[in-house]
């Protein structure tokens, strides 16, 4: 049974950890805030100028001055500061913010990611995911396994290197797909290693959909070649 | 020296020429300096350049712009909401530089700084960097971007004095700020003109001395592009709800 | 995750070791974060560089640390309101680097922002300029400038809310909001310590996000270099008066 | 008659424009501001981080986080704003003051500047003079003709290149003396020209008490060879 998107949020949600400021991207990333853990202090930062972001509001209490970096109505709390663009980036690219947790259509093992371009399609941009994949402390992809065509037939994600326009080299931190988790060791160079299995997903199932060579060391045991 | 126009049009009179570059403020069409970029389109001037991060959608912000056909090229992070844009890049009438929005960001606030260039590990390894000095600081490697500098600047404040002084509200600050620093002329259209003393100075988010002209739009009409709400039940953890 | 520490003391304790770099807020006496600069003398580190446009004056401020020898090398724009600091330069026991103060300025805000190099016109063709890189653009020299990063920040806001979201008072905020953003550990000082939420989200100048320790510092005596007044009497132009 | 302190800032008043936003350094220039005229609105900047500097405050008002560049207590007016000094340098940096007075040891005939740093004397620092200078739109500097030395022997200030470590090269734009002013063509190279005399004093007194090659253009006539 692969997980849900909300299993792949909940997921994604064990990365959080007290004290934490995050940015969270459009998508499932957007799921995790309602699995914070209950006492758990997290900030989260919205690149178009905001740290604190509240809930969606109540029917009636939108106001077009405040929204998040989906263009969504949102809400603040007491902990909400407002600043530019600039200062929000400069927070970004200055490492100062401590995860963030974004999609991705393309992910190789040596970290680097692919989310914002196809070409021949027009494209929309990338938006800050550039700069978020560069300047964030720890980057987590939440993703389906597989790209799955009109006609049914199904590309992997998960590369030994990328064919779509890169959105950073060596960024991606840890990948969560609906079979499983990887993490990549994007600094030391040493790969992708699967360390988590959806329940009753194989380690064969995901080598069939899975390009990318990984290790794998389920329960945070040793790795062991794949 | 009085600072305060009587609308827009009067704001903006024999001051936009074909060609120029303006930066418009705004994220998506929070903060938008709309009355301004009607009075742009008043004008006929053509062959536009934009430095906004996106492009407003269909009818409403820039999107006014594309259906007469004034804007050569955007310089933008986003430009997804729009149609008609789609239409004009495809068929080669519309110009478009994509900037990552931190690289925008900052190099608008660069240009405004008298900071002719700079690095940013943004970028590097990607389209964005090609043809860009890479360069290694400390092993990692960086990308040099340069300042943007335009010669008008339209931007939305929540509320100015009569010495300029502005004061944006919430997330419509954006790109407002660093924009009112950046050109040769920029021009805010607030809605709520104060007389100056009534603004807390430690408050203030853009300096009088930026802002050469001004325009007094009240109650304008703001638009919203993906309106979520939640409902009265429902338990509400950050950022939480749907999209509906 | 508290971030409201007891005292200066206890905010710093265990922190502050040898040969660390720290930068230290405040322009003159002015913003300065006393009560930490007390508390590093009480830590008895030694052979610290010290990042802060002046260097205070004998006995006050950073003044107190050069006293107990604690510091190897400033990193300034202007330490000229000290004797002690002159005598031990002159000795050539303490090392100092002087930068122009906009470049130092943002020398710590391109640190806290991720930006590695920048470009300037300040200091081209002067002694600031030699061994730096100098580069053209548009025609014009600019010299090549690094950001700033330090161990540890000290700053001094008037106002402060238990998520670390700071404000600032007049001109003493100057040099503080800046490393703020710049250090592996930001600690506040603060005059009023309020409960998040107290602060209009549109008036904080520094996001808690940069602040990782706070401390209460009510009713701080704050001292004045130059004590410049004008008659009752008298005609306002502005800024005239008379030194007394 | 050469100037008093007070008419070479009376001098340099007439410098400002409706409208104007000022940078003034210590000393003389501080003075300018008792001679801007009625009805024109000049704003002064603080480097420090203050735009809209008001007076000295009486007696008993001083506020210890209300100073000025020089350390000095000042007021605040209804058009002051505050920012920090990131924000006080991009403003000076990015040519948006449009006149900056200061004073000065040298100028040379190119308009070099020198006013930071004798060797062997104890250096205080630059502050932000090379940032004024290097990024305001116009920069005047006012200072006495000649330096006297304590022995009574007097040194030029005005001088073909400075020989003192210079402040910024290639920008002054105009030098008022006790003696006269001259306009120095910082851009286009072609020197310094004496525009105007202090009441009583001649061009061969001038000539006598500056190293610097100048032209002479008394009364806004054609500059004539000096």
């Amino acid at each position: 049974m692969a997980w849900t998107r909300e299993q792949m949020a909940e997921r994604a949600a064990k990365e959080l950890r007290d004290g934490f400021y995050v940015n969270l991207g459009i998508g499932i990333p957007t799921l995790v805030s309602n699995f914070i853990p209950k006492g758990m202090r997290v900030q989260l930062q919205s690149e178009n100028g905001m740290l604190g972001m509240g809930p969606f509001p109540y029917e009636g209490e939108e106001d077009a001055d405040l929204i998040n970096a989906g263009k969504q109505t949102i809400t603040e709390l007491p902990t909400t500061s407002y600043f530019s663009s600039a200062d929000s980036f400069g927070m970004i690219r200055g490492g100062h913010i401590d995860l963030s947790i974004l999609g991705a259509m393309q992910v190789a093992e040596n970290g680097d990611l692919a989310n914002w371009m196809i070409p021949g399609k027009m494209v929309k941009g990338m938006g800050g995911a550039m700069d978020l994949v560069a300047g964030v402390k720890r980057v987590v992809v939440v993703m389906e396994h597989v790209a799955k065509a009109k006609d049914g037939s199904e590309d992997p994600k998960l590369l030994k290197s990328c064919n779509l326009p890169l959105t950073g080299t060596g960024v991606v931190d840890l990948v969560i797909t609906d079979l499983g988790v990887f993490s990549i060791d994007k600094k030391g160079g040493t790969g992708m290693t699967l360390i988590e299995l959806a329940d009753g997903v194989t380690v064969e199932e995901i080598r069939a959909k899975t390009q990318a060579e990984f290790k794998v060391a389920l329960g945070g045991g040793q790795a062991s070649a794949a | 020296m009085d600072k305060v126009y009587s609308d827009a049009q009067a704001a903006l009179a024999g001051m936009v020429k074909d060609g120029m570059t303006i930066m418009a403020g705004g994220f998506g069409l929070c903060g938008i300096p709309e009355a301004l970029i009607e009075a742009i389109r008043d004008s006929g001037a053509k062959g536009l350049t934009f430095i906004s991060n996106n492009a407003g959608v269909d009818g409403i912000g820039l999107g006014r712009l594309l259906e007469t056909r004034q804007i050569r090229k955007m310089i933008s992070s986003y430009v997804g909401e729009n149609k008609l844009f789609a239409q004009q890049f495809l068929s080669g009438e519309l110009e478009l530089e994509f900037n990552p929005q931190g690289t925008l960001a900052e190099r608008i606030r660069a240009g405004g700084a008298g900071i002719p260039a700079f690095y940013t590990k943004t970028g590097v390894g990607t389209l964005i960097a090609e043809g860009k000095e890479v360069r290694e600081f400390d092993g990692e490697k960086y990308v040099m971007e340069t300042g943007l500098f335009a010669d008008i600047s339209i931007v939305h404040a929540y509320k100015g004095d009569t010495e300029g002084n502005l004061v944006y509200r919430k997330t419509a600050r954006n790109f407002n700020p660093m924009m009112a620093t950046a050109s040769r002329l920029t021009i805010a259209e607030v809605e709520n003109l104060v007389p100056a003393g009534s603004i807390d100075p430690d408050c203030i988010h853009t300096p009088g001395i930026f802002v050469k002209r001004m325009v007094h739009v009240p109650n304008p009409v703001k638009h919203i592009e993906q309106r979520t709400t939640r409902k009265r039940a429902e338990a509400a953890p950050a950022g939480a709800g749907e999209e509906v």
